[in-house]
């Protein structure tokens, strides 16, 4: 897992063509091999961060850098930052296992190879029985799916979330989350996860940097031992509570 | 299945709308009592192109032979064309207005520069059929491409994708809902083509394509066989139009909306 | 308002007349020109507008259904017509003999309508012309490469053992303005239809004779001033039309003459004889653009020999 | 406002691609020989037209009338018609396919008719033009209408809309982009049909509009006449196309792909 | 509020052109002035539930009926059923305050009432500010929020909402929970809420439909009066829980 790049993002700030300012200094770091989640108020600027890390988008100041173990900088290779979009983004035309397939499919992997890959992951993402389906024959939250499960299947090196769970129920969400905790485990990819969901976050993060208005509001490291994550548990229940307070305060909500 | 046989039943509909207005033709021509020099009765074309089906089927073949291989070309190169000149910003800036000069050039105007260099007969027919309907495939191409989600093309620029791969996989298909109509609207021209190209560029052989058939008939004020003449480079335009509808059709009814039938409001 | 009886109310209300032309202006119709230049037309009691054509006017068909009362039309245009049931009438023919002939340029061995088709040049004709057949029956074209008339002269320019048709007011005055060195070869022995033929139809006839009349009059006595001097009529023509230089004009002019003046004592201007007609029906049927000719005496009405004296076209009928 | 005066910058670029096709073309024609009076250099067809400027200036405006006017129609009745068509599928499947008929016609054929029935010089000039370039305007236009998405369209079928009300919101706003491709397919279309109709139909008025200078010139063999003359026309058939392009930005460059300049990938 | 009707359902099943069966044999009642929500697994046929509802899709077999309260059938007038989708489905030509007034456009609503109408919605939205962009210059959570502004911009007698709220983070999904009570509470519309949100379910709803692969697994009717829902008592967390343990076994996950 050494190889996997941590993510400076260092005073950024990024004005849109419309002239909103989505992003005003923001500094933080992903850790390589980290899984750091981002929440935030909606329209607080979390998908321009992505984006901007993804290199979809250009920072008015401020500088994002991708650095190796040794310091030096690491010029990602195409195909090896995975993003899965806030939304899903499928090829109308493609099956469902085609559309998962696709990375791969550009990535040069071979017909028979990339099919059991996707399908691997179309399982995992609770999709059986809809591979060959086109996507306007999916609900919502599958197409959501199918757009997860073409983020997971690559072996990317970084990986860039953006709500992937936002419209499924709360089982299937549980699901989804312990399938994007064994491809981070597995693949041990710098991983940002944006999501409105604070267990979700607590669940899978080693930090959470919290957003306000264009800017970070704090960054919270969950205190929890990873194998002691049990959403059930009173630790648990307290550190959802703790940040979610903070979000509280970034959401201009006055706490009790 | 069951929606391919409904979509062959739709080529049942204008044959019945071709009869409908033929009946209202005759009946408006005996009413007003136009004269058969201007405008036949369909009956008198009907019973002028049977008298002449031999000559007048071998004059379609040869025609649509030159529409045909006219469409083919102007297909291939408004696509390759158009998908060059989307991608590269200074083309589409410089080359594609110019383009629009080459439907705008009067045939007759070009005719010695294209018999001298292609020779008379089907190559001039063809190479007219193709000029003329090359720019609606270009256009429509173009504007295909530049219409393609910029969200998807997200997705390919990630990946890694080359503009050739990008192109393959996504611009194209993509595109072919717009690209479609370019090809109908062409599908008609390069009919019309053709026949231009055989005004100007004669003969070809023992038989007359329909081009000269509607020369001569004209000449002679044989308007019945001028009109007959007509309405089979019309039919080969049909065939042409209903082809590329099918095919259109085929290639996008599972995921574009135009292939998808109408709601209502059902309660 | 109907046209009726010219010149009987002076010059109180002209007659609209409206003459489709099938060509730009030149001097082809020099004789109509010089009569609207002199007033002949006016003095008939007709307000005559000369409608320019373009090539593809379909002149035939517009006078034939009354879309106008006068048209220029060929000959076998008039009988073709009328064997189809179109309702059109010669009343006048500019050319009596053909204006259309083969151009060739004069280094060109060849010197007969014979030898041309006989050989294997390649020749540039209007599609659907009878002269084809004709003289692919009388001469068995073989070798012949027929090659559409596109209406322009660029390729025979530059193809120079090549041949075109040609209408000998026109194509030949252009090579000669360039200094290119032609010959022209009449197609009159094989094919000798009467030219641009003023044609009117067959209502319009019988409701208004006397304007025809007048009106073929006036038209004949234009073309005897304009055939006596052309530079003086050109000029206004050169104005309607100034792509043809005034220099080419007079050229044409003068190249036209021999086919429109009567040869010295015989005949007159606009002359049209039933024997013509005829024969010109024979050759129709027999290269299959009729079936049968219809009958001529109704196809043309033969205007009639002018007045000794130069004088003005009749002004008067009691 | 700056994008706009990008858009305008682009004006230049057809230009200055202009200057090197006529840079190169000076160059071959020289190189190569050819005689001009197949293909006439470009300094000499310049010469021509600065010699004959003012009949030539006067020819333009009539054609330009007549292929404007023509154009105006064909947007009309292409706009109008298509929606006729793409609101009633049972017109859509009969009529539509017919409707190919009308740019399949050759001119020439029908040309008695049009000038019997509208006379003679700048309506039949303009019905040409209007007839040969209504077609793609139609095409596009019901192609436009039909992808119109679903989704949307029930949003109007919930509010219970009219047809006529989803038409003006919905339907017609989401199909500009289409209908702009067939416009300017049509922009060209028009500039010949209007030539094409003058070759049939004479002229009027005291000066000859172009389609009449290219016939006479052509029997004359002025081939530097006739290249300038339907350079002209091409001049105004660019104009068109040009106005057509930027009404169509302006109107969709805000929310369109198509207006949206192209992403690429920055780390 | 006489004259909501109530919306019943008897043994809909409804198979999809692509053969699946989307809903079976499924029977409710949305109560007159009710508001109901609809739980269940992603892909279960809420979306395609609600589509029959609003006479967008057909139903195989059973009927759907609008009832008075007399019990005669009620013909909804156009314009008088309100959906918010689960995509926003924005018209993209129009600003944020355009696209809200478009049902009081169609319903021939002046232009002044009409746009202060709208503010009215899009401020309680969260969106001031907003008003003149256009959906592409907004983010996810913001473009949701307009669709839901313009489902609740009309005075609806039947309001339809597929997860309105997905894609807000959860002090925003709050603030818009309490507009989406206002308004009903305002309008006594017969209100269907399609939503992955337990808590946001026993907070809002009378009954809650729980569904399971495209049938009723089971209708809880939430104990709480309206006055003491209060989502920090200890009663409210007990109903969640109660929901969530039928959720989970609709899901198929096996409860602890
Ligand atoms: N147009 C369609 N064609 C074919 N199948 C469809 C279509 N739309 C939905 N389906 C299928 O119907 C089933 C029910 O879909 P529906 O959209 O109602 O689910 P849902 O409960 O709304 O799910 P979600 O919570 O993910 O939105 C799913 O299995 C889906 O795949
Ligand atoms: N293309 C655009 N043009 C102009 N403004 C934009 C554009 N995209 C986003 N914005 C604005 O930038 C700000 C940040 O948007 P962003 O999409 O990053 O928010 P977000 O945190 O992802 O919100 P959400 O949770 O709703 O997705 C918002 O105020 C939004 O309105
Ligand atoms: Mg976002
Ligand atoms: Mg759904």
């Amino acid at each position: 897992m050494s190889d996997k790049p941590a993510v400076v993002c260092e005073g950024l700030s990024c004005t849109l063509p419309s002239g909103v300012q989505a992003l005003r200094d923001v500094s933080f770091r992903l850790q390589a091999g980290g899984l750091t989640a981002i929440i935030g108020p909606s329209g607080c600027g979390k998908t321009t961060l992505l984006r901007i890390a993804a290199g979809l988008a250009r920072a008015t100041s401020g500088r994002i850098q991708f650095l190796r173990r040794d310091g030096s900088a690491d010029p990602i290779r195409a195909g090896h930052l995975a993003v899965c979009f806030q939304d899903a983004r499928l090829l109308p035309w493609r099956k469902v296992v085609d559309n998962v397939a696709l990375p791969l499919e550009l990535a040069g992997v071979g017909r028979r190879e990339r099919v059991a890959r996707a399908e691997a992951v179309i399982h995992a993402a609770g999709l059986d029985g809809a591979q060959s389906r086109l996507p306007a024959q999916l609900s919502g939250g599958m197409r959501m799916r199918v757009a997860l499960a073409r983020a997971l299947v690559t072996d990317p090196t970084v990986l860039l979330l953006d709500e992937p769970c936002s419209s499924v129920d709360e089982f299937t969400r549980m699901q989804l989350d312990e399938e994007i905790l064994r491809v981070w485990q597995d693949s041990g990819a710098t991983t940002m996860l944006v999501t409105h969901s604070v267990s979700e976050a607590v669940f899978l993060a080693d930090e959470i940097v919290i957003m306000r208005r264009a800017r970070v509001h704090s960054i919270h490291r969950v205190a929890l031992d990873r194998a002691s994550r049990d959403r059930t548990s009173h630790a648990f229940s307290q550190e959802v509570e703790l940040v979610m307070r903070s979000l509280a305060v970034a959401a201009g909500v006055v706490v009790p | 299945m069951k929606r391919l046989s409904e979509k062959m039943r739709e080529i049942a509909a204008p044959l019945i709308a071709v009869g409908v207005i033929a009946v209202a033709w005759e009946v408006a021509v005996i009413a007003t009592g136009v004269s058969p020099l201007l405008l036949p009765r369909p009956t008198a074309i009907g019973q002028t192109m049977w008298m002449n089906s031999e000559m007048l089927l071998s004059a379609t073949v040869q025609t649509a032979i030159a529409a045909l291989s006219g469409f083919a070309i102007a297909t291939t190169l408004g696509i390759i064309g158009g998908s060059v000149i989307a991608a590269v910003p200074v083309l589409r800036r410089s080359i594609y207005p110019l383009a629009t000069i080459v439907q705008m050039v009067p045939l007759v105007a070009v005719a010695p520069l294209f018999v001298i260099w292609l020779g008379f007969g089907l190559p001039t027919a063809i190479a007219a059929s193709a000029v003329v309907a090359v720019f609606p495939v270009l256009a429509a191409t173009i504007d295909g491409l530049r219409s393609v989600d910029h969200g998807l093309r997200e997705i390919f620029a990630l990946a890694g994708a080359s503009t050739w791969t990008r192109w393959r996989k996504l611009d194209l298909p993509a595109s072919i809902p717009a690209i479609m109509t370019g090809l109908r609207i062409a599908a008609g021209l390069s009919v019309i083509g053709a026949i231009v190209g055989e005004f100007v560029s004669g003969y070809g052989g023992a038989h007359a394509p329909l081009g000269i058939v509607v020369m001569t008939a004209m000449r002679e004020a044989r308007t019945d066989l001028v009109f007959g003449a007509v309405a089979l480079s019309a039919i080969v335009g049909f065939v042409l139009f209903g082809v590329v509808s099918i095919v259109g059709w085929l290639l996008v009814n599972r995921w574009h909306a135009s292939g998808q039938s109408e709601m209502e409001i059902r309660r | 308002d109907k046209p009726s009886s010219p010149g009987a109310s002076g010059a109180a209300a002209l007659v609209s007349i409206q003459v489709q032309l099938n060509w730009v202006p030149e001097p082809e119709f020099g004789g109509m020109y010089a009569a609207l230049q002199d007033g002949l037309y006016s003095q008939a009691g007709m307000n005559v507008e000369l409608i320019k054509g373009g090539g593809q006017v379909p002149c035939a068909q517009l006078v034939a259904s009354g879309r106008v009362p006068f048209a220029l039309v060929s000959a076998e245009e008039v009988l073709t017509m009328r064997a189809r049931g179109g309702s059109i009438v010669g009343v006048f023919a500019t050319f009596q003999e053909n204006p259309m002939a083969f151009l060739l340029h004069e280094a060109n061995p060849i010197n007969t309508l014979e030898q041309l088709w006989r050989s294997n040049s390649m020749v540039g004709v209007n599609v659907g012309l009878p002269y084809v057949t004709i003289l692919n029956e009388k001469y068995s074209g073989a070798g012949l490469k027929l090659v559409p008339y596109s209406g322009g002269l660029a390729t025979f320019l530059v193809t120079p053992d090549s041949a075109q048709q040609c209408f000998i007011a026109s194509e030949p005055v252009e090579c000669k303005v360039r200094g290119v060195p032609v010959k022209i070869i009449s197609m009159a022995e094989v094919f000798n239809p009467y030219a641009a033929v003023v044609a009117t139809n067959e209502a319009f006839l019988k409701q208004n004779p006397a304007v025809v009349e007048a009106f073929v009059q006036a038209t004949q006595e234009g073309w005897r001033r304009y055939l006596a001097t052309p530079q003086k009529y050109n000029p206004a023509i050169v104005a309607l039309n100034p792509s043809m230089s005034l220099e080419a004009m007079n050229i044409a002019a003068e190249i036209e003459r021999s086919s429109i003046e009567p040869a010295a004592g015989k005949g007159f201007i606009g002359e049209m004889t039933a024997a013509r007609w005829e024969a010109l029906g024979k050759q129709l049927v027999a290269c299959k653009v009729i079936d049968v000719c219809p009958p001529v005496n109704e196809a043309f009405v033969a205007p009639r020999a002018p007045a000794p004296s130069p004088a003005p076209a009749p002004t008067s009928t009691p």
